[in-house]
């Protein structure tokens, strides 16, 4: 575009390498390399149990990484328990659908407080630990760029996932299609029973703090002073 | 009695007249502050109660949480910059201007790189559009969790965008768009947000490579220098703090498309890419956690919004969805952007079950709880757009409410 | 040579690339800030030179006196309200919300007091506009006087209004539209500010009692409670900390339209009631005091406006007035709003001379200097709404010049 | 209206008597008193002449108020000053054409640190003795509402205004009408002829202070430093 001469510039080879770091679900993108659960475990309680926990399970500064996945869920790359309406949350490894995501993730924003601080080796010796966690990978593999598809092929939540969805704004996914939920028109004497059937208890409203000073002082309306501060 | 859980009613006025006005106050008798006490100026000390908030216990860290805006407070369309909602990932950073690049790489000519200098001399819109995080209204999907509107809708906020249509970058960098049908956003900050953006909607030059914000620059905590705007897309998308654009021909599977921002069906399937914040509104006046303080006329009042264009109506039920009038809409109604609405009430002191129903031009119809879980079940966590239901006690009081 | 005035240039990037690509910075490598560092968000640190200003020497008093947005440094057409113009009388006050009111006397069945309360709860409508001083670009009736655009142009700003149409409170007290063709507003602060109002424009439902600004409340600089909104008028109307409404079958001949606002004609009279702001537009950057740093595209832009309607066309010209170009508007195009204007030019490092003018639907086309003196002379200190002219030189230095 | 029933009451005569202190030209509202210019000149001398200047005369917080009238003004109601070109600034008795408006407004504003103190006799009185330094009213004059109309008469630049114009957003005084100037809108070779002929010499730039730092410090362009700290 002759019309904007002079502004912009070609990139480097060097800027694009130092920030092209993104990796797809074909593994555009990813640096060879490589990195044994063993490692993995050695990087993982140096660098991210203290956040995570040894197993991946804490959830003190997040949810857990692991847990919920089986082994009938590698074989079947169906996670069986998100199925279950008894479940309590849902773990990274049995929702994540492709190794590249968890790759590409943790190299981009872990650790959280030194993002991009981990060598490439590591960042796959971390990846096959946690998935060695989850019973994907066995204790002695070897993760690298070689083998990393046959890695993909394990992956619990694999056959999870779908794009059949009208909330993608273009034409992939098989288009922008008709909505999957419809609401009504009716605007007179419509089928609906009014029946209240949830509503915070009092002291849940509490626990977000005194309603009456997260509200303008003046106005048609006020907030609600906390529950046995009420004025009559 | 009305407006019982109410502060004290003020006292009747003494026969003569009332104090505030037979007894001259220090402002109309005295000499005021001069003109830039402040170079950049702030709300009145009495609006201190209008601020944006966390709910508690919603993150186990504060800096990848999020912060609402106080809709049951606010007018118009337009949010006030120092109260857009927030919602960081590795927390927010204020940066260097001079030091922000701007990439374009991947299916192009040539790889590109920008200044903030040079994107600002490119030619540039100014629209105004709606934001909303793809998880507001996330914790109401099973049941009601949280009391006032602030936290059941405040991911939300509205703004004048002002940018470069990412368009022109592409075109400047010679994108193969035939190939390269997805886009990938970086941000620059610790999470290095990525999102993968249809081409589709890049072409049709809605999609911004913005520095402005409500006039101004955007603020720090949404992305200063750079951000991008994706209307009618869920917030994720807007990559704050935007370093990087990438063309491809496949979507990248990034994090916050693939394992967040993803639906969990009844099946238990993930949807993935779900990105469009679909037709949905919001009654904020009255609303939960307010008290009427009298019976009489009130104008209900509220905000209605849709990712797929222009909002076309509004329909208001008093009686928990039995019947509806359609609501007043503020103009002007502009694409994938607020618009207010309002319509005339008179509450007679009896319980009300306060609901709002928005429609857009594409024929959509925002759905009642019922319909929305008939279909996606009660575990999605994201794009709960759901008809909202408060409900005015007698005593005044509104609570947020499901009905079933 | 391009740029000679101005900071020098970056230092072009060493062969393998610029280190603000290669050396990642703290906040791409690091942990940023938590939510709600500010429950009121303020603007970046790098942005503070963005602020609102006097101009020396202008008046004599800090109280009796007016700061100026600084236009060259916004974008779109909402202003921040932190950066909004300000004009004081006798000083701000940040008046208690509650124990403000609202009087409507004179030409009406009963005189009615309102309290804000009860303000608040009646049907409001939101409406952007500018908001215009009388003696905007005031000190350059007789020749260039100030630097820069936003002391030529400053004492203008846009946002977004909330409030009560005034006819509905008019209608409340019974007031008599037949004999009460005028309207006087009237302030709470010591200068008690007093203008009138023509009964035909708050007939039309234009003029607003109004109490949001941009989404929030009005700011204490500018009327916080309540002001009055009369779009397209003079500023001074705009009424603040209003306390009072008044309904006459007279014009009341107030200080600030019989003695201040009022126009001088070169025969010795004074034009009295001269309200509306008549069509007017400013180019914002490039503007005065700024210096281009390189030759080759730039976007021209500015804003336009007009208190008789919308605006219909800008043109721009770079030769001083010998050929003009219509510009790009960015819609929507409002009533008595400020519109957003931009054109392509490509700088040839010759000297240029920038002017844009602006037409309305009235028909009106906004005037150059010797048009609007050769009716006006060059005394009126108010509504100059002459061509604005920018000199850049070759140097890249733009300077405020006239043309004769 | 009972469609907003409960918003709103009536207000009380105390109350319209506290608010309703406008003074119209027809001297609707002026309420009864009277002031002497003797009593005026002790007010003004206490409580005006800090700001104005004992003559009125002072510019050091605002515009001069008395000034730039003569004896034949008064007979004429035009002040001649106006006419000139030559004459430097105008005092607010130059301007002025009703004296209700200098009632009003010294009633309702004056003194600027202590407004609406005046009692109204001394309202009168200071009004008259303003005058009386204008040479409007002499010495012994005794100002009160019975006497206003005929001051009113004498007002220097009372036939000195006019309302034709075309920027009045109602229907009276003879309604909006036409625009007395008129744009042109010639797009092509234009009879313009471009020669600056007012620019700021550069010390008034700086008047304004460092414009460098009253602009962004990104963008397509910058604010100028101040003269002599230009860098090439
Ligand atoms: C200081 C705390 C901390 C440390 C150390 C840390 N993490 Fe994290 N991790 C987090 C937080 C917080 C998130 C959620 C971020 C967000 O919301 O986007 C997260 C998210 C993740 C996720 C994505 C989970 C999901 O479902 O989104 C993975 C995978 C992960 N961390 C792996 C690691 C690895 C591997 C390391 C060490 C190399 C590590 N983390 C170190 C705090 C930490
Ligand atoms: C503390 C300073 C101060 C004092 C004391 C003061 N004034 Fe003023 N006066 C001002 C200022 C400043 C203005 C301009 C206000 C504005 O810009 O609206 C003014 C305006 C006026 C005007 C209007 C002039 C015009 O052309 O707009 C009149 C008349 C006036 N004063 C009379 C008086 C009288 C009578 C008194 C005493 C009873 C008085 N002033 C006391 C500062 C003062
Ligand atoms: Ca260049
Ligand atoms: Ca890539
Ligand atoms: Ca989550
Ligand atoms: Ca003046
Ligand atoms: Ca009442
Ligand atoms: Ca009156
Ligand atoms: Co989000
Ligand atoms: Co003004």
């Amino acid at each position: 575009q002759d019309r904007f001469t002079g502004i912009g510039r070609d990139a480097t080879p060097a800027e694009v390498k130092a920030w092209d770091i993104d990796v797809r679900p074909d593994f555009q993108g990813l640096p060879p390399g490589s990195g044994s659960v063993q490692r993995g475990q050695q990087v993982w309680e140096d660098k991210c149990a203290s956040c995570h926990g040894v197993f991946g399970e804490s959830n003190s500064v997040f949810n857990p990484l692991v847990g919920g996945t089986s082994k009938a869920d590698v074989e079947s790359g169906r996670v069986a328990s998100l199925k279950r309406t008894d479940y309590p949350g849902r773990t990274t490894l049995m929702k994540v659908a492709y190794v590249s995501t968890l790759w590409d993730y943790i190299r981009r924003a872990m650790p959280w407080n030194a993002p991009k601080s981990l060598p490439v080796d590591d960042v796959y010796a971390v990846t096959a630990y946690l998935l060695n966690l989850g019973d994907v990978l066995p204790a002695d593999f070897v993760m690298s760029d070689r083998n990393i598809a046959e890695v993909q092929k394990r992956m619990p939540n694999r056959n999870g996932v779908t794009t059949r969805h009208a909330m993608w704004p273009g034409n992939e996914f098989g288009g922008p299609g008709k909505p999957d939920v419809t609401g009504s028109t009716c605007m007179k004497d419509c089928a609906t029973e009014p029946r209240v059937t949830s509503l915070l208890p009092p002291h849940a409203g509490d626990a977000h703090g005194n309603l009456a000073e997260q509200n303008r002082l003046v106005g048609p309306q006020r907030g609600r002073p906390p529950e046995g501060k009420v004025v009559a | 009695a009305a407006g019982a859980a109410a502060v004290a009613h003020a006292a009747p006025a003494p026969a003569e007249g009332d104090p505030d006005i037979l007894q001259a106050p220090e402002h109309t008798t005295g000499l005021g502050q001069p003109v830039v006490t402040d170079g950049y100026g702030k709300p009145s000390k009495y609006e201190a109660n209008v601020q944006r908030r966390q709910s508690p216990g919603l993150t186990q860290t504060r800096q990848a949480s999020v912060s609402f805006a106080p809709l049951q407070s606010l007018f118009g369309i337009v949010t006030p910059s120092g109260l857009h909602f927030e919602r960081h990932h590795q927390g927010w950073w204020d940066i260097d201007p001079s030091k922000h690049r701007l990439m374009v790489n991947g299916l192009v000519k040539a790889a590109k790189v920008f200044t903030m200098d040079e994107l600002m001399r490119l030619p540039s819109v100014s629209r105004f559009h709606f934001i909303e995080c793809g998880a507001n209204t996330g914790m109401e999907w099973g049941n009601v969790a949280v009391p006032t509107c602030q936290y059941t809708h405040g991911m939300l906020s509205c703004s004048e965008f002002t940018g470069v249509p990412l368009i022109t970058l592409l075109q400047m960098a010679g994108a193969d768009l035939k190939k390269g049908r997805f886009v990938l956003a970086e941000g620059a900050d610790g999470s290095s947000m990525t999102r993968t953006i249809p081409m589709e909607l890049v072409e049709s030059g809605q999609v911004l490579v913005a520095y402005g914000q409500n006039g101004e620059m955007l603020r720090p905590e949404n992305g200063y220098p750079l951000r991008l705007v994706v209307p009618g897309v869920q917030g994720v998308s807007w990559v704050k703090y935007l370093r990087r654009i990438e063309v491809g021909d496949q979507p990248w599977a990034t994090k916050d498309e693939t394992v967040h921002y993803v639906d969990l069906m009844p099946d238990g399937t993930h949807r993935q890419y779900t990105s469009i914040q679909e037709c949905k509104s919001v009654i904020t006046t009255p609303s939960g956690g307010q008290v009427l303080m009298d019976q009489g006329f009130y104008s209900i009042n509220g905000l209605a919004w849709s990712g797929r264009g222009k909002v076309t109506q509004v329909d208001v039920s008093t009686d928990g969805g039995r019947n509806w009038r359609a609501a007043r809409l503020q103009g002007p109604v502009m694409d994938k952007c607020l618009t207010r609405f309002s319509l005339d009430w008179t509450w007679d002191g009896k319980p009300a079950l306060l609901q709002s129903r928005a429609r857009d031009e594409s024929g959509y119809v925002q759905p009642s709880y019922r319909q929305l879980r008939g279909v996606r079940g009660t575990r999605s966590i994201y794009h709960n757009n759901a008809i909202q239901t408060w409900l005015v006690e007698e005593s005044g009081e509104v609570k947020n409410v499901q009905l079933g």
